[in-house]
């Protein structure tokens, strides 16, 4: 159901039409990665450290490159060694000698499962084979697993060029930034609180999970262009980032973005498609690679772990007046965890006079952190979330009057400085309030309700769009924003709303980086709102063009033509017959031929997303399980195009954050490798782990959008693991500080509950 | 190198002649030798699902299964799912309800799902979670793909199912689908 | 060898980079249609007609389906019934009524290797063994198979509801105009001014032949093929090898009857066209036969098919009256053609009676031109159609005129040169032409200069004219963030046109050829674009890129402006950077440029649509040419020992493609004077259905062919560009006739002149010779 | 007046005329004005409203691509001629 705040009665926005690529989705025929073959195919192979931290002394590659069927063996040797610094690779800033030493170590391997060296052979059998003759002389190094740990004086050293500002330029550290975010004085702050709460929390490394593992297909040409076809957030990053690795100008590398199986942030970098060019280029041949699960845990990029320190001061009639935060995030082998992402969501859904939040960006022995969905933002809420619930309690105020007290709206100043135009939290607070779910009772033993909300900024940036009229009036929409949800759907409705047309008659295309305009990654909740924008643009931009071909035929002038309800018509009502795109088309080639609308955007105004989120949750007292038995959440949508796609956006997201707050972590030893590189033993959500999810739209319009859109991907992962924390105490007594709250961990909180209340009883006799 | 071997057996109705190694896995097979790519491989560990294929009326993974072991066996595919250009309801009610965002893990579900709607027509809520627990989807969290099947089986019943729309307890599934489920290492 | 004239300003242009596509075609990697494959994919193949005219009692496909793995059969049952409708699809008119027919047998079958059922299995095989087991019952008929038989009045009628209508030249069924009785002559049309009579009173010396010309094949290697999947949804999408994926997505709708928008069209490299690839066989055939069979299904023709089933160019039937003064001006001339449409109307015999003579100054002319159904495959385009053959004729002519006055042919044809304002045969006067060009080309050449000695040796030379097209077309053009830029059109490649693309687009935003990448892409993916065809790629999608490109640049200006905090039109781009007029900011080259796109607004994209005129608006072309033959007096063998072709191309963009267009041409048309021709039996069965037969010239056929470039620039184009890929083959067989007469005295009136018919011709004159000496004695 | 150019075989509509003289700022005002003189010879020349896809029109030397609306000055010369394909 959604709960419609702008006025427009829209023919085409906010129906559930079936989206254009279901049917292949459905039938099996829809291309993804790992589907392409090419004739000569070769099969590609990574080899992988097994240690967490070792220096690499020696590689012999004689005995692999012998075995018959190889035909080729790459090391970090045959790569172009780059800068150390900070370079712009297409639209982000990034260290390419370590996005280089990511593809294949440098010197040292970093984390269990850092690529070493790279086999292409005329079978993935023979390739495996391959990987087991090269010979690699490792010196082990005590590896670094934790914030803690690489953050003590002393600590042993990942990357010995590493520096930070306040250490200054002659110390080796671990730490590669430190960020601080200051608003009034919170020593004042908390002086006129009634109740000040402070808590530290750990939160476990977890990964997006998407089914369809990392795959590229290389095919290097002898004229020095390259093609690469892979499942992508991003094929014009693919194109940059892959550029800079291998010293290729951007205009011969030629990006084909297959279907993509998930992504959720964890595509929008590159491990095998520099790779499987490079092993192209040496061999002649196209090169496919495909990662095992084991590689995907073990190598890709999850998000980090945390340790989050967050204190927080309430007056007794619930009115936030202080809170200070400390952030320390695992950035994985390389600097760039979302640590600052963390610092500028954790208290700005709140209107807090004095904040104080320092931020760690610390690198520790595991694989290189990847953005996933709302990056940092998830941690950061479980901290500030649970620390509001308790501030809640001992005001003795409900949790969601509590939040509706200290709800951000338009005017209040965000984290970093600038006040928030129009957002919806306190709509979302109160749709969850109004909510059958709130209203219900929860009875029975061992059960609580909890609830939480979140923020996130959502980006804009760059998108192109074409829109061609056929000669029949059909419409074909070509974008370069890879569809991971069904954003073709709302491609084609976008136009198909501005023009007038059937959503049937659009065809929207997703096209490689040659055949359409700079576009930036699928990411950061942006398609819909940029590249749609940019359709929405590109049809108006046709629309224009039609006209002034309607005008021609009637013999007026452009102004003179009005457009409605799909039929074009004079604006003084003279005799002339109204004409539909359809009637229209036909004639085009007679009134100067073919029609094509283009536009391009990097979109600005971004509207932000709240999301609030409602959960009940029985605990086994015996076994520490967590059973989820009703879910609402209730999100500012913007404008919700094709409500089926965003409810799937909430509801997924919503799921997420269930798996990252009950089960999910990445499991390392003492020596520091990784233990759970399955998905038996890294445990996702099931269907019989999960209750059918419900969700409520709320649309407040982004300013400034044509179509008030929102990005809806990412907030709904945030809420969740707070949520659950707080209804696990409401069903047990115990607050829960750590990720995940697996039957383990919370059964030994519950017994030293147990424990502590018995002496306690003993006590009192 | 491994000498290949014939394996014989009906594939989407078709018989189907094919030279394989026998190192190599069902899904292999069918990727590689048949161009048969709908089936995905997400684990190759059976952990996933998506890989899911119908061998003599079970839903199997593919990847944890030999090429060689198909000899004989009938098998179907999700692209043998449909009838010449009609859809199976399954895949009707997919689209309907919008229970695919990226798609990769649809062609399991299908697979899990029909090879339950075909043992137990009118699967209750539970029946379905039960019987598709095996398949993993990160995107969707599950519900418009439960409501799909739950929606789909309406079809197959011709109406007369009951839709357990919500908040059934998740526990018991039934007989017939834990007879399907039940035994034989191969099958999950 | 190119006498190219220096090109001017430009950088790029006129230059020979390698095309983009190349290395893909080199190694092998480059998709055709045939090496298309899809998951589960059938295979068809196409049961024909064994004769030539006949009624189709009953087909009985029962035992065909049993056969194990047959998935799928049609007929035309499973057709739409399509009534008559003249659609406009790009440059051709087409009755998709016909069209229906033609590409499967509707109770009439109308030539041998006409469609009648078609089926689809799991294999090619299994395919074929089921035509077997197809069970057709037929009424044969008496054939007609030249033009000649089909006008007589009692000839036996193909198409019951033809009437023969003026000024159409492809009609609508049940129209009833012209004479109200069924014909086989559905088209007439006749182009006439001055006084005819007065003209040849006022002529020293009259010529009057008749010519015939046989039927010939385009040729391309590659035969027809096409794969098509019909989605549950709807959505049919087809990968085929066609010169106009716009004309394959608009025919196959109106045959299945189909909303265009339904249906994507994904087109492959194309192994040659000529014209022939420019309407539809198996696309609509293998998209039922998917569609029945819910599977993808590829269906590729044999060598035999393509000759059989697919459209060659008519044979023609012609007659020439000409009269000249002593002083060589031509004062009369009188025109009768018959063309042969092949089963259902829509021969060039209209382009014929417009291009004959439209080299020439005449004031006193009458042209008749006839449309023809014949018991033969229904023709398509075949370059410059229609031309050849009516050139042949007059160019003959011509040739015995010039000897009669004793004028060198060449200067003759000067005399009589059409120029600038020159009213065509049709009527309108020409624009600038660069046809007097080509002559004084040929003229002053080494060829022409050099000696030519020996017995049974001979020089001819002969002129063409083809209009050209324009026509629609699309391109966008992306600048992107390193400054690379990419080019999108919809523009099927078949002869090198990528390269040019690219080259206008580095042109004109001044980068380097290898920064740009052109791409042709699929019917969803770019606006309407007409046919590769008509010689109109370079030319009017080389002006959409020229304007999409300089779309491109007006952003880019505006985007240094706001750099620059400037108004747009206070920056200029010239020697390839922007500038700021006046102060001294540092000037950016365009990849300068590119890296702060993001900052200024977001990427940029160029893009034009437009109509660049119908065919024979923009750019006519003409071509002269010189043969140097020795005839084998024994077995009248005729071997070509050089050969020269002169032609205006307006620009050439890039020489290497326009000379292999011009060879190319040359090369089609010395294999249509010398060998290529329909062979059919009394029974109207074709007897040479293979390439060993159907003999095409192979390179020990061939001498080295001297191309020389006149560049005459067009002045309806932004680069003067003029079509270059069609009038090279106009001119060639009259060349040959007249240097055959050069070399033995004999004139050929017939095409092919192989050596059977040559030899009749040589001994019918010794007899001839011998005779008058007896009677002399 | 602009000044049309009738196809031979159309002269039969114009009693043996090739030229005649016709009124329009457009080729479809043009051929109105031309049915009036001459009843008959529309329908040789357009179908539905526009002109035949079989005939093509020079005015001036020009082949127009804009039909009915292609522009006809007082001064133009106007011929009707076969549309034609190319290979």
């Amino acid at each position: 159901m959604a709960a419609s705040t702008n006025g427009h009665d829209y023919k085409v926005i906010g129906t559930r039409p079936v989206r254009p690529d279901g049917v292949d989705k459905v039938t099996g025929r829809a291309k993804y990665g790992a589907d392409y073959t090419f004739p000569g195919m070769l099969f590609g192979k990574v080899l992988r450290s097994p240690h967490a931290h070792a220096l690499i002394k020696s590689i012999n590659v004689e005995k692999a490159a012998a075995l018959p069927g190889v035909k080729a063996v790459v090391t970090s040797a045959d790569l172009p060694e780059l800068a150390d610094k900070m370079e712009a690779a297409g639209e982000q800033a990034i260290n390419l000698a370590h996005l280089s030493a990511t593809i294949l170590a440098r010197g040292k391997a970093l984390y269990d499962g850092h690529a070493i060296a790279a086999v292409a052979a005329t079978n993935p059998h023979i390739a495996e084979e391959a990987l087991r003759l090269i010979e690699v002389d490792y010196e082990i190094l005590p590896p670094v697993m934790s914030v803690e740990d690489a953050m003590k004086p002393g600590a042993p050293v990942l990357l010995p060029t590493l520096r930070n500002k306040e250490d200054g330029a002659d110390k080796e550290t671990n730490v590669a930034t430190h960020m601080q975010f200051k608003r009034g004085d919170v020593s004042e702050g908390f002086k006129q609180a009634d109740f000040v709460i402070e808590r530290e929390f750990k939160t476990a490394m977890v990964h997006q999970g998407y089914i369809e593992p990392h795959n590229a297909v290389g095919i290097y040409n002898a004229d020095g262009h390259a093609t690469i076809y892979c499942s992508t957030q991003g094929p014009f990053v693919v194109r940059s980032l892959c550029s800079a690795v291998l010293g290729i100008p951007e205009g011969k590398i030629k990006v084909v973005p297959a279907e993509i199986g998930g992504g959720f942030g964890g595509k929008t970098t590159v491990y095998l498609e520099p790779l499987s060019v490079l092993l192209s280029k040496i061999t002649g041949h196209p090169v496919k690679l495909v990662m095992t699960r084991g590689e995907v845990l073990r190598a890709t990029g999850p998000t980090s772990g945390s340790t989050i320190r967050c204190k927080m001061g309430a007056t007794k009639d619930g009115k936030l007046v202080a809170a200070e935060c400390w952030l320390a995030y695992e950035a994985g082998a390389y600097p760039g965890s979302p640590v600052g992402a963390g610092a500028m969501t954790i208290v700005t859904p709140y209107n807090i006079p004095n904040i104080l939040i320092d931020a760690y960006d610390v690198v520790v022995n595991r694989p290189k952190t990847a953005a996933y969905r709302a990056p940092g933002a998830t941690n950061a809420a479980m901290a500030s979330e649970t620390v509001i619930d308790e501030l809640a309690e001992k005001c003795g105020i409900d949790p969601l009057d509590f939040r509706l007290i200290n709800a951000s709206k338009e005017g209040t100043p965000q984290t970093v400085g600038p006040p928030f135009k129009r957002i919806g939290l306190v709509e979302t607070l109160e749709a969850i309030k109004k909510s059958a779910h709130y209203k219900s009772k929860l009875t029975g033993p061992n059960r609580g309700r909890g609830v939480a909300s979140g923020f996130w900024f959502n980006v804009g940036l760059q998108s192109s769009a074409t829109v061609n009229i056929h000669t029949d009036g059909t419409i074909s929409v070509v974008t370069g924003s890879v569809d991971i949800g069904g954003t073709r759907a709302a491609q084609a409705m976008i136009a198909a709303e501005v023009l007038g047309a059937d959503v049937n008659d659009v065809r929207p295309i997703v096209a490689d980086t040659d055949s359409i305009g700079h576009t930036d990654v699928t990411a950061g909740s942006r398609t819909a709102f940029a590249t749609g924008w940019a359709v929405y643009d590109a049809a108006h931009d046709a629309l224009r063009q039609l006209k002034e071909r309607v005008a021609k035929t009637w013999e007026k002038k452009p102004e003179e033509v009005v457009f409605a309800d799909g039929l074009f018509s004079p604006a003084s009502g003279n005799g002339v017959k109204p004409m539909t795109l359809k009637q229209l088309a036909p004639r085009l080639a007679r009134t100067g031929g073919p029609i094509i609308g283009r536009a391009t955007v990097n979109a600005r105004g971004v509207g932000p997303s709240f999301a609030t989120t409602l959960i009940d949750v029985e605990v086994d007292p015996d076994t520490g399980k967590v059973e989820i038995l009703r879910v609402t959440v209730a999100q500012d949508v913007g404008k919700a195009i094709h409500p089926a796609y965003v409810e799937g956006q909430m509801q997924g997201g919503t799921a997420q954050g269930i798996g990252w707050a009950l089960n999910e972590e990445y499991v390392y030893d003492d020596k520091g490798i990784l233990r759970n590189t399955g998905l038996l033993d890294y445990r996702m959500p099931t269907c019989l782990d999960l209750p059918e999810l419900e969700t409520i739209m709320i649309e407040v319009p982004t300013p400034g959008h044509p179509l008030g859109i929102r990005g809806v991907g990412e907030i709904p992962i945030v809420p969740p693991p707070a949520a659950i924390a707080n209804a696990i105490y409401r069903a047990t007594g115990v607050r829960m500080l750590e990720l995940p709250m697996s039957p383990p961990r919370l059964m030994k909180a519950i017994l030293k509950k147990r424990a502590a209340s018995d002496s306690q009883a003993a006590a009192a006799d | 190198m491994v000498k290949k071997v014939i394996v014989e057996a009906v594939i989407n109705g078709d018989p189907v002649e094919l030279l394989c190694e026998p190192r190599q896995s069902l899904l292999e097979v069918l990727r590689d030798e048949l161009d048969l790519t709908g089936s995905k491989e997400g684990c190759l560990t059976g952990d996933c699902g998506a890989c899911t294929v119908i061998i003599d009326g079970r839903p199997v993974c593919s990847c944890l299964m030999l090429g060689v072991e198909a000899a004989g066996k009938n098998i179907t595919t999700v692209e043998g799912l449909a009838t010449g250009a009609t859809l199976h309801v399954l895949q009707e009610k997919f689209l309907e309800h919008a229970s695919l965002q990226c798609g990769i893990c649809t062609p399991g579900f299908l697979m899990s799902a029909k090879a339950l709607l075909d043992h137990n027509p009118q699967p209750t809520e539970a029946d379905i979670r039960y019987a598709l627990a095996g398949n993993l989807c990160r995107c969707t969290g599950y519900d418009k793909i439960v409501k799909a099947v739950i929606d789909a089986a309406k079809h197959v019943a011709d109406g007369v199912g009951t839709s357990h729309h919500g908040k059934v307890p998740r526990k018991a599934a039934s007989e017939a689908t834990r007879d399907m489920l039940g035994k034989g290492e191969e099958v999950k | 060898m190119s006498q190219s004239s220096p090109n001017g300003s430009f950088r790029v242009i006129g230059s020979r980079p390698i095309r983009p596509d190349g290395v893909d075609k080199v190694t092998g990697r480059a998709l055709y249609g045939a090496d298309y494959a899809l998951p589960g994919m059938l295979h068809g193949c196409v049961l024909r007609s064994p004769y030539a005219h006949a009624r189709i009692k009953s087909i009985d496909i029962t035992k065909a389906l049993k056969h194990p793995g047959v998935k799928a059969i049609v007929t035309a049952e499973d057709f739409p019934e399509v009534k008559g409708v003249m659609a406009q699809v790009g440059e051709l008119t087409v009755n998709t009524h016909y069209l229906s027919l033609n590409i499967m047998a509707r109770e009439k079958v109308l030539y041998d290797g006409h469609a009648v059922a078609a089926v689809a299995a799991t294999s090619r095989h299994i395919a074929q063994e089921a035509l077997e087991l197809i069970e057709v019952e037929y009424e044969v008929l008496q054939p007609v198979m030249t033009a000649e038989e089909a006008m007589k009045p009692d000839a036996p009628i193909l198409l019951e509801e033809l009437r023969t209508k003026l000024m159409e030249h492809r009609t609508d069924p049940g129209s009833l105009e012209g004479p109200d009785r069924a014909s086989n002559v559905p088209g007439h049309i006749r182009f006439e001014r001055g006084d005819l009579a007065a003209g040849f009173r006022s002529a020293d010396f009259i010529v009057e032949r008749e010519f015939t010309t046989a039927a010939v094949h385009q040729g391309y290697i590659e035969p027809q093929n096409a794969l098509a999947l019909w989605s549950p949804d709807g959505h049919v999408t087809i990968y085929c090898s066609t010169q106009g994926s716009f004309n394959v997505r608009t025919l196959t709708s109106s045959v299945l009857c189909i909303p265009e928008g339904t249906i994507r069209v994904v087109p492959a490299e194309i192994g040659g066209g000529f014209g022939g690839k420019t309407t539809v066989y198996l696309e609509p055939v293998a998209a039922l036969l998917s569609k029945k069979s819910g599977r993808p299904v590829k269906m590729v023709m044999t060598r035999g098919e393509v000759l059989r089933a697919t459209g060659p160019t008519s044979g023609t039937k012609m007659k020439v009256k000409m009269g000249a003064t002593r002083d060589g001006k031509i004062t009369a001339a009188e025109v009768w053609l018959a063309y042969e449409a092949g089963a259902f109307p829509g021969s060039p015999f209209a382009p014929g009676a417009m291009c004959t003579l439209g080299p020439y100054v005449l004031e006193n002319l009458r042209i008749d031109s006839f449309d023809v159904v014949v018991n033969r495959p229904k023709v398509a385009a075949y370059r410059a159609p229609g031309s050849p053959a009516s050139a042949f004729a007059c160019e003959t002519v011509i040739d015995e005129l010039a000897e009669k006055c004793g004028i060198d042919p060449l200067e003759f044809r000067i005399r009589n040169a059409a120029h600038e304002g020159t009213p065509q045969p049709a009527g309108p006067p020409f624009k600038k032409i660069g046809f007097v060009e080509t002559i004084e080309a040929i003229r002053d050449s080494d060829h022409y200069r050099s000696k030519i000695e020996g017995p049974n040796r001979g020089r001819g030379v002969a002129a063409g004219f083809w209009f050209n097209g324009g026509l629609q077309s699309s391109a966008t053009v992306n600048i992107h963030t390193d400054g690379t830029v990419s080019v999108v059109t919809g523009s099927v490649d078949i002869g090198g046109t990528r390269a040019v693309q690219a080259m206008i687009a580095a042109e004109v935003l001044g980068v380097e050829m290898d920064d740009v990448r052109a791409l042709v892409t699929d019917t969803d993916a770019t606006g309407h674009t007409d046919v590769t065809g008509g010689s109109r790629i370079a030319l009017a999608t080389g002006m959409a890129v020229y304007e999409a490109a300089h779309d491109a640049l007006t952003q880019l200006k505006a985007r240094a402006a706001k750099l620059w905090e400037k108004k747009p039109e206070e920056v200029s781009f010239n020697n390839r950077t922007f500038n700021a007029i006046g102060n001294g900011v540092p000037p950016l080259t365009l990849k300068q440029l590119a890296s702060r796109l993001a900052r200024t607004g977001g990427p940029v994209t160029g893009r034009a649509a437009l109509n660049a005129g119908a065919i024979g608006a923009v750019g006519n072309a003409f071509a002269t040419v010189c043969v140097d033959v020795e005839v084998d007096p024994d077995t009248a063998k005729v071997r070509i020992l050089r050969c020269t072709i002169a032609q205006d191309v307006g620009r050439a963009l890039h020489p290497s493609y326009v000379e292999g267009q011009m060879q190319g041409a040359m090369a089609q048309g010395i294999g249509w004077a010398l060998n290529e021709e329909y062979f059919y039996d009394q029974k109207g069965v074709l007897r040479n259905s293979g390439l060993l037969d159907y003999r095409m010239p192979t390179c020990l056929d061939l001498p080295m062919i001297e191309a020389l470039i006149v560049e005459v620039a067009n002045p309806n184009h932004p680069l003067g560009v003029r079509g270059v890929g069609e009038v090279g083959i106009v001119p060639p067989m009259a060349a040959v006739a007249n240097a055959i007469y050069r070399a033995i005295g004999v004139r050929m009136t017939e095409l092919p002149m192989s050596p059977p018919h040559l030899l009749k011709a040589v001994l019918e004159r010794r007899n001839l010779a011998v005779t008058e000496a007896a009677a002399a004695d | 007046m602009a000044t049309v150019v009738i196809p031979a075989l159309l002269r039969k509509f114009t009693d043996g005329k090739d030229r005649v003289t016709a009124n329009g700022r457009n080729l479809g005002q043009l051929v109105d004005d031309l049915e009036r003189q001459f009843p008959g010879l529309r329908e040789q020349l357009i179908e539905d409203g526009e002109v035949k896809p079989s005939v093509a029109v020079s005015i001036d030397g020009d082949m127009g691509t804009a039909g009915v609306l292609e522009p006809v000055r007082e001064s133009s010369e106007v011929f009707f001629l076969p549309a034609i394909g190319g290979g």
